[in-house]
């Protein structure tokens, strides 16, 4: 494509239709056109425009990892227009994307360092990229960590996956419900996220944290890693603006001079601190 | 070529003129098949923009019918929408859309043969007037086919 | 790049109209229409509005539609068939009568359509675009194209410039290989010429702010409360972008008709609450004073900062035009 | 106009408003919506014909009604559509200080709602000559060509919604134009999507409409879209009595008369 219309999307089948949790699906994407597959390659941390043809479109981030080749997975919340046509698709029906845009989690940066995940709520799917390719490069860093919590038990997302980790020896994993959101049976901690992470502390030395989640969450969270000796060039997050086109025309998603589709989404908090608080 | 045929959208509500329509079917009373009926609560829930959107999709003619005045199974329904039906029609008329080409009627449960006279005059009027092009050409773009 | 001067009567004005449009070429220029004089297509040399400042819309609709498909599709059984608008080709347009403002607002616009991510909505229907514009002999009160690096007799943007002299014929300035080929296949309606006489002959636009200072004074000023002060008459309507040569901020929207539809770029604007509402229904930009600083910064600083091109030139459309009174003069020069 | 700024700064001076909404004039001499917070500042105040616009419309705004306490300048047209306002429990009564201008421009002051009521009782609305005729003109039109006469002039609309903004009736968070599931009315302004629009603004605004006009004069186009209101004020007139913005009584289009009348339906 010499002379591509950028506005065009990439056609993918919905392959898998996973539900994560009341109003929250997972899509396992493939392309449709094998040259598209082929040459399709992306990077933690990046996003796309998702659409149903004839409804609009709308962003998240990809939720799968680049290591894993052959499909892209989105998860997201039903709440739009857009977003409540996308749960009524079905396996089988063809979605569009474009993509991926934005920057991405500085991984390579990352080796030989432990690593801290906070994730709060839905945005565990922008983070489970990140977490996902970080595990299949195991032998690139020490310790990882992730501290995960939603509103309730029913709340948490990718739940096989969250008992994977728990599993494994080589993760940490810590979830948390909001105090009300426990069942009978709810082995985890209770308490909301910037609590928990106080409470058990992680070690700062040697450590990257990325944390995303809610706009209140990551206000109440920073400080507490900044406590606990964290820099703030050591602290990433993503935001999320509203975005209509990804590349930086439409001019909505500024934080700034900044913008969150082609500066973003991933920032330091050492970068956040110096833009104005318009996210 | 084939002598034209009316496409007519019928806005009823269900307790009074969609039973009537009923009725006809039962008594076996003939009326246009021209008359493609959509079912409401009541009429006074019939959105004024639907009768424009019927006119973008195509339609020649338009009726909306409900219970007789008194007769609403929601009390007041069909006055409040006697209100609209009067000051939508005029706003209409003002702005050159072909007010002839919407029929409001009364037509209660017992009415099927109403029904049936109130349809197929309909059609008749509509069918002198000829095809409706005038609302449906600004909607035009809808239809563009994609071409590949 | 400027290859050169010419003069040209009235009459050869009618006739190097005519000559274009029997080429095929899509002509826009002022024109009456109801109340206002608005840049729309013309057939007619006649048609054109003779006495005007500024049109009451900008000429941005000829690379950048108030609505534009970006594709259309049609769902079949095969699949999802795509047709690509910009496979086709755009017709030529020739913009006549626009102002020095006016053409110098598609060097920003373009700035943005090709930066990074080439747009070929925008950019093909600007290679197909001829700007013929003319110099201005009267200006108003709105008037600040000299504080922006513009001017009443600036040639930028355009491919060539028109003056109409005191003596009743007009200079023109050959800007661009475009304008040159103009002139070479209307070679009679042209005469040899020098730009004598233009200065004479253009508006006097006092300058009311340096451009460099304001951008620099506005890198400290993201909080302050002359924000919610200036734009407190404010009424969150469009108005100032949907003018504005220069704001091409839009929105994406579908409109389906049964199994096929169009994907549509629409016009959008930073003053309306709901251009940065989260569905959440959060908003990082919750009132009008937030909006309003939004946009002067991103004409102000924003785009300076980043293309050394400001994002506004000068034309004073939206103070002219903004049903509250608001003067973007006003918030600039109390800065 | 000392009467209107002694009032005005008063007022202030006593912290019964902390803001008074008024007409002052702009750095380009036109008129404009000033917002004076001190009584010095009153001095600002100024009233004349070309003040036309509609006020009323910051009344319901949350970055004015942030500033406390209004006192708002208001001509008839503004006098209305308060009353309106407050027909629609948009107001009540304690809200707001209202500094009447009567048509030869004296101050009026009223000790409540009820008693603006009965003031507009004596200035009802009355559609210009001008317009009547205009109206109908168009009325006298055939239809194909009335039709296209508007198709014609509202073809350059290209919905910056100033005509909603400038509405002093037109206070929705959320218009109905951005509710979106479905999308009802298109978004886009091509020919479809604008009389669309145009038909709901007027339909929203039947039998509320105070005829200010201000829709007209805030159309960057210049587009008569006031028109509509006009036409429709008349006619509503015409066939459900006495038009105009009452306290007392329901809205003309949220209520009826089982005995309305009409000749349309069978």
């Amino acid at each position: 494509m010499s002379n591509p219309n950028i506005y065009i999307p990439y056609q993918m089948r919905i392959e898998k239709i996973t539900h994560e949790a009341p109003g929250v699906k997972t899509f396992r994407l493939k392309f449709i056109n094998e040259e598209d597959a082929a040459t399709f390659t992306f990077k933690a941390g990046q996003f796309g425009e998702y659409s149903i043809f004839g409804v609009g479109e709308s962003t998240f981030c990809i939720a799968s990892s680049p290591t894993r080749k052959g499909y892209i997975e989105c998860t997201f919340r039903q709440a739009g227009k857009v977003t409540t046509a996308l749960a009524s698709a079905e396996e089988g029906d063809i979605v569009g994307f474009r993509g991926p845009y934005g920057n991405i989690f500085p991984i390579d940066e990352w080796k030989g360092k432990n690593l801290l995940f906070i994730a709060g709520g839905i945005a565990l799917p922008p983070m489970r990229c990140v977490i996902w390719n970080c595990l299949d490069l195991r032998e690139n860093f020490k310790d990882i960590t992730i501290v995960y919590g939603a509103r309730s038990v029913d709340d948490l997302v990718y739940k096989h996956e969250l008992e994977e980790w728990k599993n494994r020896p080589d993760v940490n994993l810590v979830t948390t419900v909001d105090p009300g959101g426990e069942t009978p049976d709810w082995k985890g901690e209770i308490g909301f996220v910037p609590s928990v992470v106080e409470k058990i502390a992680p070690s700062s030395g040697n450590t990257i944290a990325i944390v995303c989640g809610p706009p209140i969450m990551i206000k109440f969270t920073f400080p507490v890693l900044e406590k606990l000796g964290f820099a703030p060039e050591n602290i990433y997050t993503t935001l999320e603006n509203r975005m209509k086109c990804g590349f930086g025309k439409c001019g909505r998603c500024n934080v700034g001079e900044v913008y969150v589709c082609k500066d973003g989404p991933v920032f330091s908090y050492a970068q956040l601190k110096l833009l104005p608080a318009e996210y | 070529m084939s002598e034209f045929e009316p496409k007519i959208v019928a806005f009823v509500c269900n307790w009074c003129t969609y039973a009537g329509a009923d009725l006809t079917g039962t008594s076996r009373i003939k009326y246009a098949q021209n008359v493609k009926i959509i079912r409401f609560p009541c009429t006074g829930r019939i959105d004024f923009m639907l009768l424009l959107k019927a006119f973008a999709e195509g339609a020649d003619g338009i009726i909306v019918s409900g219970c007789h005045p008194n007769d609403c199974h929601y009390t007041s329904g069909n006055f409040h929408a006697r209100r609209r039906w009067i000051t939508f029609r005029s706003l209409l008329d003002f702005l050159g859309i072909d007010v002839r080409r919407i029929q409001f009627s009364w037509v209660s449960a017992a009415e099927g043969a109403k029904w049936a006279e109130i349809a197929n005059t309909t059609v008749n009027n509509i069918r002198e007037l000829g095809p409706y092009t005038d609302y449906a050409k600004v909607a035009v773009h809808l239809k563009k086919e994609a071409k590949v | 790049m400027q290859t050169g001067n010419y003069s040209i009567n009235e009459p050869s004005m009618s006739k190097l109209f005519d000559n274009l449009a029997e080429k095929g070429k899509t002509m826009y220029a002022p024109k009456n229409r109801g109340e206002r004089i608005l840049f729309q297509k013309v057939e007619k040399f006649g048609e054109i509005a003779g006495d005007y400042l500024l049109t009451a819309n900008s000429a941005k609709e000829v690379v950048f539609p108030r609505y534009e498909k970006v594709f259309s599709y049609k769902k079949t059984q095969d699949g999802i068939l795509i047709n690509d608008p910009t496979g086709n080709p755009f017709s030529e347009v020739v913009l006549w009568g626009s102002r020095p403002c006016d053409a110098a607002a598609f060097i920003p616009m373009t700035n943005t359509f090709e930066k990074d991510y080439i747009d070929n909505l925008y950019v093909k229907r600007r290679k197909n675009l001829l700007v013929l514009s003319f110099s201005c002999n009267t200006c108003d009160e709105f008037c600040f194209c000299t504080s922006v690096n513009g001017g009443p007799g600036n040639t930028a943007g355009s491919d060539i410039l028109f003056t109409r002299l005191q003596t009743g014929d007009f200079l023109a300035e050959i800007i661009t290989e475009k304008g040159k080929k103009v002139v070479e296949e209307n070679s009679s309606l042209f005469e040899a010429s020098t730009a004598e006489g233009k200065e004479q002959s253009l508006a006097k636009v006092e300058p009311r702010f340096n451009q460099d200072e304001i951008q620099a004074k506005l890198q400290e000023l993201f909080e302050n409360p002359l924000w919610a002060e200036k734009s407190r008459a404010c009424l969150g309507c469009g108005t100032c972008a949907y003018i504005c040569p220069v704001c091409s901020c839009f929105d994406i929207q579908d409109e389906a008709h049964g199994s096929q539809g169009t994907r549509l770029r629409c016009w959008d604007s930073c003053g309306f609450s709901l251009f940065t509402l989260h569905t959440s229904g959060h908003n990082p930009r919750p009132d009008q004073g937030t909006r309003w600083r939004q946009r002067i910064l991103h004409k102000f600083r924003y785009m300076p900062d980043k293309s050394k091109i400001a994002g506004c030139v000068g034309c004073g459309r939206c103070s002219r035009s903004c049903p509250a009174g608001i003067n973007i003069l006003d918030t600039v020069t109390a800065l | 106009m000392n009467e209107l700024i002694k009032k005005a700064a008063s007022l202030l001076e006593a912290n019964e408003v902390q803001v008074v909404i008024g007409y002052g004039l702009g750095s380009a001499k036109r008129p404009q919506a000033i917002f004076v917070t001190t009584p010095a500042g009153c001095e600002q105040l100024m009233f004349d014909n070309r003040c036309i616009q509609n006020l009323a419309v910051y009344l319901t705004k949350q970055e004015i009604r942030k500033l406390g306490k209004p006192a708002i300048v208001a001509p008839l047209p503004v006098l209305r559509s308060i009353v309106q306002l407050v027909a629609e429990q948009q107001l009540t009564e304690g809200d707001l200080v209202v500094l009447g201008i009567d048509p030869d421009g004296k101050l009026l002051e009223f000790s409540s709602f009820k008693a603006i009521e009965s003031f507009l009782s004596d200035h009802k609305i009355v559609i210009e000559e001008k317009y009547l005729k205009k109206i109908e003109e168009i009325k006298n039109m055939p239809v194909g060509e009335r039709f296209a006469y508007w198709v014609e002039l509202l073809e350059p609309c290209f919905k910056c919604y100033a005509c909603r903004a400038a509405c002093p009736l037109c206070y929705c968070t959320r218009c109905t134009i951005e509710n979106n599931q479905p999308q009802w009315i298109p978004v886009a302004s091509h020919l479809q999507g604008n009389l669309e629009w145009h038909v709901m603004r007027a339909m929203h605004l039947a039998g509320r409409c105070t005829d200010c006009e201000a829709c007209y004069h805030a159309c960057p186009l210049g587009i008569p879209i006031h028109l509509l209101n006009k036409s429709l004020i008349q006619d509503l007139s015409e066939s459900f009595g006495d038009y105009g913005p009452k306290i007392s009584e329901p809205n003309m289009l949220s209520s009826f008369d089982p005995d309305d009348k009409e000749s349309f339906i069978r």
